[in-house]
């Protein structure tokens, strides 16, 4: 069972980002779960969302407490919450950032970890470049395909489609899913320095 | 409906909870007597015929009506319709014009030709009535009705009696006497005119064709002008009131001249001034009292007055002359009575026309066994208006009564129903009067606001110079209208009120016509029928113990 | 004009109930001998029972309007309890009751699943819904409900018997209870005895601020106005509310044959207002007949008794005069008097 | 067919499956995905025949529910914590009547102080009110719940909660198998009222009921709960032959055959229970599960037959009968009379504190020991109720509880995740 846990602010687009990793696993043929911190959070608090991906029924319900993964959705919450809270050695972290880890400060924190694990995307500028919105949710998760090998970028994509491709055009989803691709790529190439570096 | 038990229930199953048992008082329907009906000398079933005529029901309503008074017409010109001043309607705003409805529906009758039906059966009696006049006619026509043969026996030339030799054209049109009359003719009546009977007994037992009367009915009225003491010279025109009304209807109008006084403050009185003047002269009536005091109608006064008589209250006449007569004045003393005052006026007068009141003339009467006069010269008659000989009944003018033509159409009806139940050996009974419905006994809500109809008068230059109906009648709109300002009562006229303010539905409607019942099963005795019956029909009686 | 027709009867016009002189189909719903008696013989209310007498006026003209197509709701209160206990019941239409504060509510969802039924074509009938309640059901404990329902113009008639008070539960004060009036907890006693003045809500002038279709006032002592009125109220759709002022000789301590007296001097006073008005607008007001002072209605109840002692309260019944006499300007209640 | 969606999600097109005609909705954290489902279902006209009403409160929500049930529309609204609570004098009307209303209980705890998580205080302080109580442990269980739930209702006249957890299953998105309409409508068949507001056939509906006839009314209803018992693994059987799959019934024992200690609990913590039984039973323990799908009617004998080879019990219960301890326990006592088990109660998870597998393995090896208080908080801290208790003994005016409790753990606001 793999676990992951997304943390941003309320109106970032967590809930749906946890959702749409657990629809891409689906897709695959995976148990998924996907489920919020349940808060009442409005839009800049703080906000968790969480996802379980497994290749039997899900059985288990508590919070996420020893995730194998992390995606920060603001890097300004590092100064805030203690994202990294139970991640396993060796974990994923994602972080939706123009900066590295070392500009972050986490240099120290992740010092002996698998380097390819350790990504950073500016996913609120490809947000922008390719919907329109500073939301980073989605080309998160095509940079986190790409990171955690777990899920394939076109079950991201037909997950983007199944939360988009209903209600507005699907010129949306397109725009989201060539986010997610850029995303995915740029992670791709992140992953290939960080191995070659 | 497979339902649940208890909370779920079938509809109107509240009807086995008999809640009449929660009463201690319970409504009752009941008939109390309208004040008009209480008030009619005739005793007309006002309210009933109302009813009748509120639904546009006129030919009923004047069936109804001719049941008590065969003179529909006749009652809606001269009766002094006391019924009116009787009328709650009064209290809300006017009395409802009964006398115009009643007019109206005689004149109707008079315009479709309605006839009263002969008797279904003959009893094989003989009746001698005597005078054809109000009292008679009404009697025979009862009488008729009742299945006996009825000879009416007049002096005079015409039927109607007072009613044509006292009663001026311009308040009766004598179409409209005669019709009413010949209707009771043509009920199989026999009228001899022009035969005066002299002596009762006799003209009884000499019958007719068919043997003796079995019952006679007198009713020859007071028509012998009663004279006053004036002294006078002997040119001095003095005339009495019933002469000259009388005279008016046969070929030689009187002479009276330009200045006519007529003495008295009757009807009369005003009758024959109002008369003369209709000729051309200047009447001027002569009163010892006040206006307040005159026995005439007022609005008769008004009326005379409007046309132009004069009047000289608080008068006695000391002399007549030639062409002038001498007046002394009056006052009222404390108890009202006039007391000279010593104070003389000279009035210009061509005649004086005495109208003092009538006597009766009680020669027929001569010789009768038991018949007993009364010191004013009427008849004395029991409650049944029997005279002191069996089988010899008087009524009218020439019994103690008030003197007028209602009041004589009742002893006619009054007296046939007595006669009628001596002919066969019984007496008459009447049945017990219901108590009279007092005006707080109804709910005047429920009256629509309805002020009276106003009858047509003739312009004053024709009322002043021609002998045409001064009062005019009701065109059908204005009757039914009038009609339906009747309150009806003490009777019920089925509103429905009982019927709908019951809040447990205890009133049973029982169609038209057949007014309502009560459901003892579920009334509780709230009273809430009793309060919203407009008309006082219904009474709460407390549950016996 | 009210809804009230004019009918040209001099006998008694339109105030009796029956008049047999008119046109069958312009008499009353109560004059028929096959009315509904919507509500049945054998019922417990009280003698003289101004709400089973106003709810039968009401049911019965609003089955007679329908065709006999309707459903009511009934609110918990006297009416309810004297007219269904177990095991009798004396309504003779579907009725449901189900609590004190939710008729409004029960109501819309009748009218809901009778929509969805015709929609599915299993109902052929036209069938409508009435909501009814007294006074403490309508306007305190019912009110969210009944608010809520007019808001959403439900196709819901509400018609509330307005008795001034709980009278069920032993006559205490409800929203409903007019200044000065003694109830269980309002009592006469203390510097403001009863009542006190400036409290209170009328809620036909809050229906009517829903801007529902139809609000209208009536008592029981104008049928022909109320069944008109009824019958109107049935000829729309959505939201409706009729208000009547349903005298309780218990609660107001008046003789059981004066209920409906009562509720004619209510309305001769312009205590009780009696108008209609729709979308928020008032359309008509029934005038006074025959104005008469407040003290013609107080004085006969005996829960204004404590007003009528040996020295009256002179500056009280003023201000209830005022109270009339404002309703009077307000809803210009002289104005078209016959 | 096999989707991912959200918990709300599922319910919302299970109960459109069932065909409601009427429904009611006042929104209220965590009911509210549900309803907005159905809502623009029905608003899009992708439910056709359905009555959607807005309105304005969950009193007037249950009413309208009870207006439209009696005049014979199948009728589903949905409600949490204060909502359940402010319906509850409804909530009683609606199975005094009789009237088979179908109602997610989405379970929150209630307050005060307030409190949006998860825990079945709403739906069990409604225990006695008259409805049946289905508990689903996974939102798979909840749709398929919803549909045994319209003709269980309808079959037995009496109203029923499907309760699920609120936000751990309403707001989870998961696998689920959505049955197709003709599944549905092969199962649950048209709505057929024992009684109904009918022109033709007029009745009155919900007459005043007096000493004489209350007692066996309220018998009938408790003997139509007794028939409900013997139906609701009927129900699961005819479900599972038409979609093949198992839901419902009254009990789910899981490793109980040769358990010593059975813990006993209702809804979503179920599936937690059983990795953490799982694990202990790698490690040698002899423990199983025992699911409570039908808390009302209560399962006395089926719950006696799980648990008659054990040695002890453990009820989990996300509630708490303040000033006695468990609501469920109490319930499974009477189950066990006379058969002179050991029996732990364990309040957890209240107003959303997360039941971890840790704190139950922990706790359950303790209770495998005997050594488990018999009413046991789980994860409670001491530490600051203590202080808390505390301060109350020296200072009268000691201030509110909770916001002393916050800032004794340092919590402001916001979790510290």
């Amino acid at each position: 069972m793999f676990q992951i846990r997304i943390h941003g602010r309320g109106g970032q687009g967590v809930v749906t980002a946890a959702e749409m990793l657990s629809i891409a696993a689906f897709e695959e043929g995976r148990h998924a779960q996907a489920f919020p911190s349940f808060g009442s959070e409005r839009t800049g608090a703080p906000v968790v969302a969480f996802c379980r991906i497994a290749d039997k029924e899900i059985r288990l319900r508590e919070p996420i407490m020893e995730p194998d993964a992390i995606i920060i959705q603001d890097p300004t919450l590092l100064h805030q919450v203690d994202c990294f809270a139970g991640l396993k050695q060796d974990g994923y972290i994602l972080i939706n950032t123009t900066k590295s880890f070392e500009q972050l400060g986490l240099g120290d924190f992740v010092r002996d970890w698998h380097p390819e694990r350790l990504c950073t995307v500016s996913a609120t500028e490809l947000g922008i470049k390719h919907v329109g919105r500073p939301v980073p949710n989605v080309p998160l998760l095509g940079g986190f395909a790409a990171v955690s090998g777990l899920i394939k970028l076109e079950s991201v994509a037909k997950a983007i489609e199944d939360k988009f491709g209903d209600k507005s055009s699907s010129k949306v989803a397109q725009g989201n899913i060539a986010a997610a691709t850029e995303a995915y790529n740029i992670v791709r190439k992140e992953m290939e320095d960080a191995v070659h570096a | 409906m497979d339902k649940p038990f208890a909370i779920t229930l079938n509809p109107g199953s509240s009807l086995a909870n008999h809640t009449g048992s929660w009463r201690t008082a319970r409504p009752v329907y009941l008939d109390r007597l309208p004040p008009c009906n209480n008030q009619c000398p005739a005793g007309e079933d006002i309210q009933g015929w109302l009813f009748d005529a509120e639904s546009g029901g006129y030919e009923a309503a004047w069936r109804h009506l001719t049941r008590d008074n065969p003179f529909a017409a006749i009652m809606g010109r001269v009766c002094y319709h006391s019924c009116e001043s009787a009328c709650n309607r009064g209290k809300i705003d006017e009395a409802v014009g009964i006398n115009s409805v009643e007019r109206f529906l005689g004149d109707e009758a008079i315009k479709r030709g309605w006839k009263f039906a002969a008797p279904a059966r003959e009893s094989g009696k003989k009746v001698l009535i005597v005078g054809a006049g109000p009292s008679g006619m009404s009697a025979a026509y009862h009488l008729r009705r009742m299945g006996h043969a009825v000879t009416v026996m007049d002096a005079g030339p015409y039927m109607g009696g007072m009613m044509r030799f006292g009663i001026p054209k311009y308040r009766l049109p004598r179409e409209v006497l005669d019709a009413e009359m010949q209707r009771i003719v043509d009920m199989g009546v026999t009228v001899r005119l022009n035969s005066k009977v002299d002596n009762i007994l006799e003209q009884m037992k000499s019958g007719g064709a068919g043997g003796s009367f079995d019952a006679a009915f007198l009713a020859v009225g007071a028509h012998i002008g009663k004279r006053a003491m004036i002294p006078s010279g002997d040119a001095a025109r003095i005339v009495d009131a019933i002469s000259v009304l009388r005279s008016m209807e046969g070929e030689d109008k009187p002479l009276l001249g330009r200045r006519v006084v007529v003495y008295g403050g009757g009807n009369t009185a005003v009758d024959v001034a109002r008369t003369v003047k209709r000729m051309g002269a200047e009447p001027i009536i002569v009163y010892r009292r006040t206006r307040d005091k005159a026995p005439a109608h007022d609005f008769e006064i008004e009326e005379a007055l409007q046309e132009g008589v004069m009047v000289k209250w608080l008068s006695t006449i000391k002399q007549a002359g030639d062409k002038e007569i001498t007046i002394e004045k009056m006052a009222l003393d404390d108890k009202g009575f006039p007391q000279p005052t010593g104070e003389f006026e000279t009035l210009e007068a061509d005649s004086v026309v005495l109208a003092l009141g009538q006597d009766v003339d009680l020669g027929l009467l001569n010789g009768v066994p038991g018949l007993e006069v009364t010191k004013d010269g009427v008849v004395k008659v029991g409650t049944d208006l029997m005279t002191g000989h069996p089988g010899i009944f008087a009524g009218g003018d020439m019994v103690p009564a008030e003197r007028n033509v209602t009041v004589a159409v009742g002893h006619g009806k009054k007296a046939a129903r007595n006669i009628d139940a001596w002919l066969r050996g019984e007496t008459y009974a009447p049945p017990p009067k219901h108590e009279v419905a007092q005006f707080e006994k109804l709910n005047p809500w429920y009256y629509a606001d309805a002020p009276k109809t106003v009858r047509p008068m003739l312009d004053i230059i024709r009322r002043q110079s021609t002998f045409d109906e001064v009062q005019g009648g009701l065109d059908e709109s204005n009757a039914l209208f009038e009609a339906r300002r009747c309150l009806s009562c003490g009777n019920c006229f089925e509103c429905d009120n009982c019927y709908g303010v019951c809040p447990d539905n205890a009133v049973i409607k029982l169609g038209p016509g057949k007014r309502f019942q009560f459901n003892y099963d579920y009334c509780k005795g709230c009273g809430v029928c009793v309060a919203e019956c407009p008309c006082g029909a219904i009474r709460m009686e407390a549950e016996e113990i | 004009m009210s809804a009230q027709q004019t009918v040209k009867f001099y006998q008694t016009g339109t105030f009796t109930v029956g008049n047999r002189l008119l046109a069958p189909e312009e008499r009353s719903v109560q004059a028929n001998m096959q009315r509904t008696n919507s509500i049945n013989s054998g019922h417990r209310a009280c003698q003289g029972c101004g709400e089973a007498l106003g709810a039968r006026y009401a049911i019965d003209a609003a089955m007679n309007a329908t065709k006999r197509q309707l459903i009511a709701a009934n609110a918990t209160g006297c009416l309810e309890v004297f007219s269904t206990p177990y095991p009798e019941t004396s309504w003779q239409i579907p009725w449901i009751h189900s609590l004190f504060g939710n008729t409004a509510a029960v109501g819309t969802g009748i009218a809901a699943a009778i929509k969805v039924k015709r929609q599915k074509g299993e109902l052929r009938e036209d069938v409508r819904v009435v909501a009814q309640g007294g006074d403490g059901g309508t306007t305190d404990i019912g009110f969210g409900c009944l608010s809520g329902m007019f808001e959403r113009n439900d196709d819901v008639l509400y018609i509330c018997y307005d008795n001034g008070g709980y009278m069920n539960t032993g006559v205490q004060r409800s929203s409903a209870t007019p200044p000065a009036a003694r109830t269980a907890t309002t009592m006469p006693v203390g510097p403001e005895p009863g009542n006190p003045f400036g409290q209170g809500k009328f809620v036909p002038a809050i229906a009517m601020a829903h801007e529902i279709p139809y609000v209208a006032t009536a008592t029981v002592a104008d049928l022909r106005d109320l069944e008109a009125k009824v019958t109107k109220a049935m000829g729309i759709r959505g939201a409706r509310y009729i208000h009547i002022l349903v005298p309780c000789p218990l609660g107001w301590g008046t003789a059981s044959h004066d209920t409906i007296r009562m509720a004619r001097l209510a309305k001769e006073t312009g205590i009780f207002p009696v108008f209609e008005a729709e979308h928020g607008e008032i359309k008509s007001a029934l005038a006074i007949r025959r104005q008469l002072p407040v003290e013609d209605y107080l004085r006969p109840q005996k829960r204004y008794a404590h007003l009528f002692g040996k020295k009256p309260a002179v500056d009280t019944i003023a201000r209830i005069q005022a109270i009339a006499d404002k309703n009077i300007r307000r809803y210009g209640l002289l104005e078209n008097q016959h | 067919m096999l989707k991912q969606c959200e918990g709300s999600h599922a319910v919302a097109e299970a109960v459109a499956l069932c065909r409601p005609e009427v429904i009611c909705a006042y929104p209220i954290s965590p009911q509210t995905h549900i309803v907005e489902g159905i809502g623009e279902m029905v608003k899009s006209g992708e439910l056709k025949d359905c009555e959607f009403i807005n309105v304005e409160s969950e009193f007037a929500a249950m009413s309208v529910a009870i207006g439209s049930s009696a005049a014979g529309a199948r009728t589903y609204t949905a409600t949490a914590s204060q909502g359940l609570l402010y319906m509850v004098e409804a909530v009683y009307n609606a199975s005094g009547l009789g009237l088979p209303i179908v109602m997610t209980v989405a379970n929150r705890a209630i307050g005060a102080p307030i409190n949006i998580w998860n825990d079945h205080s709403d739906s069990l302080s409604q225990r006695d009110c008259g409805w049946i109580q289905l508990f689903a442990e996974t939102n798979q269980e909840a749709l398929d719940l919803h549909i045994q739930a319209f003709k269980l209702a309808e079959e037995v006249s009496l109203p029923v909660m499907v309760c699920m957890d609120g936000f751990i299953l309403t707001h989870a998105y998961e696998r689920v198998d959505m049955p197709t309409q003709e599944q549905v409508d092969a199962y649950l068949p048209a709505y057929e009222p024992r009684q109904v507001l009918d022109t033709a056939e007029p009745v009155s509906i919900g007459a005043m009921v007096g000493p004489e006839a209350f007692m066996e009314v309220r018998y009938l209803a408790h003997a139509r709960q007794m028939q409900a018992l013997e139906r609701i693994p009927q129900l699961a059987a005819e479900f599972k032959s038409v979609f093949g799959r198992e839901a419902g019934g009254l009990v789910r024992p899981y490793r109980c055959e040769d358990a010593e200690t059975i813990v006993i609990a209702m809804g979503s913590v179920l599936g937690t229970l059983k990795d953490t039984v799982d694990a202990m039973r790698d490690a040698g323990q002899k423990i199983g599960v025992l699911g409570i799908t039908s808390f009302r009617p209560f399962p006395l004998v089926a719950v006696a037959a799980a648990l008659k080879n054990c040695k002890r019990f453990v009820v989990l219960e996300k509630s708490l009968a303040v000033g006695i301890g468990g609501i469920v326990a109490t319930n499974v006592r009477m189950a066990v009379t006379g058969m002179g088990l050991k029996g732990y109660t364990v309040i957890a998870g209240l107003g959303g504190r997360a039941i971890t597998v840790k704190s139950l393995a922990g706790m359950l090896e303790k209770a495998g020991r005997d050594e488990l208080d018999l009413v046991t908080f789980l994860d409670l801290d001491w530490k600051a109720v203590n202080k808390q208790l505390e301060l109350e003994k020296t200072k009268r005016r000691s201030g509110p509880v909770a916001e002393a409790l916050l800032r004794h753990a340092g919590i402001v606001g916001a979790r510290n995740y």
